[in-house]
């Protein structure tokens, strides 16, 4: 067998290697990390996993979508003058 | 009239070579996969682009003041440069060789040298030397990269990491293919060229970039456009694989919904990530040192400043930069070789033997878990190419049951993918760096 | 006391010299344009700036390392200068002269010795070096403008170039007036430095410091501010001009509504332009490649957060460093001489002649296309100086003619006019660089 | 005539050549573009030139207004609740 | 096997020193006090981070490339650089300090050595050298705080000016103080480490690295990581020795509304002082120079994307890199002495001091003008620490009296404790320099 | 007493002194300036102090909020459809 193919296969085994033990020691220092932040702050909000797709409906309360659009526009309004 | 002659003897057209022709060709090819297949366009346009200026004949933008003094020098400057290298000849060829191989010191006297006698670095390689040579460009990508990336999916489920890591075996048995290709005389690639080959199988394109620029240089160009070529395919890649690998029953299976993630766990993992990599494989630890620097700036909440620039203005920037320095070396005596080829077969390879692996290991560990935990779907975002290795696996599952929303899910493997590569980025560098 | 006298000594006001003072009152000069009547703020207000701070006496910082080990070294390190650049006299005086003319690799060495004694290069002359010396910074701005472009309006109607093309007869008269000039005794001009006075003509400030950076580097400061102070002058300079050489009859011209483009042609336009420029002047491949570069960003449509980038973080950083670099050149050496004055003469005359050129252009093919096709005064547009010369066109269109807009046809001969002078630049670099 | 003069009426005649021949051979190359554009895709969106000016009228139909405003409303009130 | 035993003996655990260890953990305390306690997070985030980062062992990310051929060379390169520094014995150790005290041109040819032999500078020392080695970084994040300070305050109250002068009493103060524990014995301070820790007084964190680069670059780790924390400790620092030296009767005192200060009046102001600079002190003409240029942009109003990019997006691309490079000079050699625990305390000194100067001339000079017309309070404002000391001012105002609202007021003494450290950084520099 | 020591105090005294000569000219020189700036342009607008704590109050005309937040939703209305 060719020189090179051994330092490929000697590559493959201790390269993969290490990849499965480092991940496998992440997940473990993950979980313990969590077990121990879960432990210190018991309840997480529930609304930590942001949405990426947008996939939250649309049925916003109306009364909070009025209160953005005004304070947005207020902002801008002062911005605005301000420039001036 | 004599002029007239001049110009059309300095004209571009006059000068074109077969090579350059070919290498605007690509360039042109990758700009409609850019712009009109939508082929990581971020990076194939500045690519495509830089590939075309770097082919324009006599402008001599991709080359180093020395080079240039080598293709446009009159015989005084290149008689100093042959006194300089020690080439009896004067012969160009004979002295770009010398030149290779001279140590930093000599070529440091060339290049002044050949600016004493007017030549200039080409704006595409001063480019290439900030960017690519110094190594910044791909860590700050990678600091903008983490400052994207939200963990929340995999500390919700950190046992995912497993998938990702899995998918990492498509590198490694690239290198086993290149290495193979080469003990049977098809191709001839060194363990350094395999190792930094298999790495476009990590569908990371600053990572491929980074261990290509250390292992690899002058394969940086096919390396890189493989990459982000590769990355771009993953929709057309993925399917049949995952398909032929999984039941129809396999495919229907629902995953429970992901626990909260606390912002404190958030703010601890790039800790935890940095102290590991530190600790057991310092040759990673400026990739992920500054992916963990990215993610921390955008979860520790008090800078919110410094992570909105790291994500925009900084990273399209530096963006802008990287894929002209990577077009910059789209040259035809670098990139019109059977090389390439083999580059191109392999990447394709690594993808799908990646691919291929996650999809195995989410069964193992599906069939571990009692056969109705994990939807081996989402095994093939363990190669990164984020997020549309994770988009796949939501739509392959989508197609076997409607109500089936994987991509929360495939997050964890998908983004799990990126750390994989870079271990393995950090094992190449420390085994055959 | 002794304390005392010496920071009088060392202060600004005793160490003030007259060119000092001249050069500060410029750059006053240059703010009050800038500020009060909105000449170019973008770059005049960081060249003005950068001026008075070049003139801060003892200060050093527009000063290389070297300058500054001239000015304030002790005897030692004069010695060891002397030693290296072979003065047998260490006078400074000569010493600058043996330095000017000293191959790069005894600059190098300059350089080092006079870090060895502690002086540095002032933080002006860094930008100076990284911004333009480089090239860089022009270039950049050139790729930010072509991500601002829009050539629809060109599109739409292409013989609009003509327009473009004879607006530059400016530049290359005010060659012919240079070279005149100095027959006659008058000033004393090289074909370099008369080249690249002419493009001031072409009313485009990167392209005339990118041009001025490699024909004529010692002109500089004066070029550059005549660049902008100019283009802030058009609507004072052209409407003159073109009410001269039109008739009435000619000014209410209403041109017809442009044919609507499509994105195709927009994204193909800058491609075309690349190739022809690659294929016929490659020396101007550097500017209008990446000009070329910002349009298909701009245009392309999946690179839109680079295209953002390359219109307002990028261009803006850019922008500040190349004011202060412009601003680094402007001291009394190089600016206080009659080289100036016929430089600022010139560049009006250049100015003035484009335009003429442009509008009798446009008579000429109106005339040909029957004589109420188009409008002469969109000929003057054809200097560039984007948006402010299609303005002035418009602004005399709606004088002649209330319901003349004229705006949008201007807008043709106005992009092309940034083409055009590119192009001359190009011819200047090749022809006498 | 001296050197230089000579010099620069070659650089007027050349280089002015030049350009004209340049541009001129830019408006060949980007009509006969354009004209093949137009025969692939023949009916370019009348909307595709972009008013620089802002002079396009603003009697944007009311009902377009209120929801554009309600949707940057509600991605503004999204965006603050995610930041908290 | 054997490989397994190479992983582990180049791994980071295996070579974990105690310094290395302790570091690390200043980097977390760093960190702990950016996240959870907000002390000067923009700050403190890249330099907790970045100095983990150049702790890890085996990485040597902050490292050059001759220190890390020092590191991690073989017998080879390290008998070459013996060489070329002239050491006999080739003992690293003695090495290193021939290569501190070798000219710049030994030092090129040494780096040229190390690169030839595959040692590269780390990216951390990469970001060192461009933007604290050359002195750019401080200059531009001063040009972002010219950009968003408004003199309005001041400009209303002129004489606010005599409160940030007298608090930087502070400053010379702590450099009496550093030359006292030197004259005893306790430290070992020369007289620029002096000046530099003094600076820390000025609570001014550009300004003290901008100095500390200058005068005493291997204590820059302490004095920055001082300098920013001790900022964040205003509010707990100041108020006790407010109440000491202030009587209730003066808490209460209401100030007059300041008048309105109009557009032209801002303008002017950076170019007055700009002027004072040049003439008196140059030597602190970069950093008034730039910081006067960034408050024209904001205030002349023509410039305003130039001024928007100063104060965010380059602004932060320039924390990013500072704070980074700052943490890179966080090793144990230099970090882990006595000098540092001197620094420590004499920096807290200096802010106590500082305050108590700023609020004693509130005293003088509200007794000078009839007793009710100056709140002492604001007088602690003048250490600068922009905007908290001055919302320090206002908090003890309202504990006296609930309708005394003082913040407006001491944002005058606070922004001229900004003008007052930096004239105190050029006087520092001009003598000991 | 030790030459550190008279250094420092040397430092002391001229640097201090330099700081309050510096600070006092600044005074003279923009009170100067000032005063000159109101007799050329004798009544500044009140506004021109620009709060940064957003201490202005939030009774901002009804009206004109209006105006911002249509104008600011055409805006973008017209913006989005642009970029199709
Ligand atoms: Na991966
Ligand atoms: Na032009
Ligand atoms: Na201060």
């Amino acid at each position: 067998m060719n020189d090179i193919v051994a330092e490929g296969l000697s590559l493959l085994v201790f390269g993969m290697g290490f990849v499965l033990v480092f991940l496998t020691l992440l997940v473990i220092a993950t979980s313990t990390m969590s077990r121990i932040m879960m432990r210190i702050e018991p309840a997480p909000t529930p609304a930590s996993i942001k949405p990426n797709q947008g996939t939250a409906s649309a049925s916003q309360p109306n009364d909070q979508v009025l209160v953005a659009v005004m304070s947005a526009a207020i902002k801008k309004y002062r911005a605005d003058r301000h420039d001036k | 009239m004599e002029t007239l002659l001049n110009i059309w003897h300095d004209s571009g057209l006059y000068n074109l070579t077969a090579g350059q022709i070919a290498m605007i060709f690509v360039g042109i090819i990758l700009l409609y996969l850019a712009i009109n297949k939508k082929f990581e366009p971020l990076l194939l346009v500045p690519i495509g682009f830089g590939g075309i200026l770097a082919n324009i004949p006599q402008a001599g933008m991709a080359y180093s003041a020395v080079e240039n003094a080598f293709h446009f020098g009159g015989a005084e400057v290149l008689a100093e440069l042959a006194l300089l290298l020690g080439s009896a000849s004067a012969n160009i060829a004979e002295m770009k060789v010398l030149y290779a191989e001279a140590p930093a010191s000599i070529k440091a006297a060339a290049s002044l040298i050949a600016q004493d006698s007017g030549y200039n670095n080409g704006m595409l390689y001063n480019f290439y030397s900030i960017a690519i040579l110094s190594g910044a460009a791909p860590l700050l990508i990678f600091m903008g990269v983490g400052a994207m990336t939200d963990f929340g999916p995999l500390l919700a489920n950190p046992r995912m990491m497993f998938l990702g890591a899995a998918a990492q075996f498509g590198i490694f048995a690239t290198v086993i293919g290149a290495v193979g290709l080469t003990a049977m005389g098809v191709m001839d690639f060194s363990i350094q060229e395999a190792a930094a080959i298999g790495i476009i199988g990590g569908a990371d394109g600053p990572t491929a970039i980074w261990v290509s620029t250390m292992l690899a240089p002058h394969l940086l160009g096919a390396i890189a456009v493989s990459a982000y070529a590769y990355m771009a395919l993953v929709p057309m890649v993925q399917p049949p694989i995952m398909r032929l690998l999984t039941t129809e029953r396999e495919r229907k299976i629902v995953m429970s919904q992901l626990r909260p993630v606390s912002k404190r766990e958030k703010i601890f993992f790039p800790i935890v990530l940095l102290f590991l990599v530190a600790f057991l494989l310092p040759a990673a630890a400026p990739l992920l040192g500054m992916f963990c620097f990215g993610n921390l700036m955008r979860e520790c909440g008090v800078v919110d400043r410094l992570s909105d620039t790291a994500q925009n203005a900084l990273i399209n920037i530096v963006t802008i930069f990287l894929g002209l320095s990577v077009g910059s070396v789209l040259i035809a005596e670098k990139f019109l070789d059977v090389q390439t080829l083999g580059i191109m077969i392999l990447g394709i390879v690594a993808f799908a033997i990646g691919t291929a692996s996650g999809v195995i290991m989410g069964k193992i560990m599906n069939w571990m878990m009692g056969g109705n935990a994990i939807n081996p779907l989402i095994g093939s975002a363990g190669v990164s190419a984020v997020p549309m290795a994770a988009r796949v696996s939501n739509k392959l599952g989508l197609e076997a049951n409607p109500q089936n929303f994987l991509l929360m899910h495939a997050m964890g493997p998908n983004v799990a993918g990126v750390i994989g590569s870079a271990i393995a980025a950090g094992v190449m560098i420390k085994f055959v760096g």
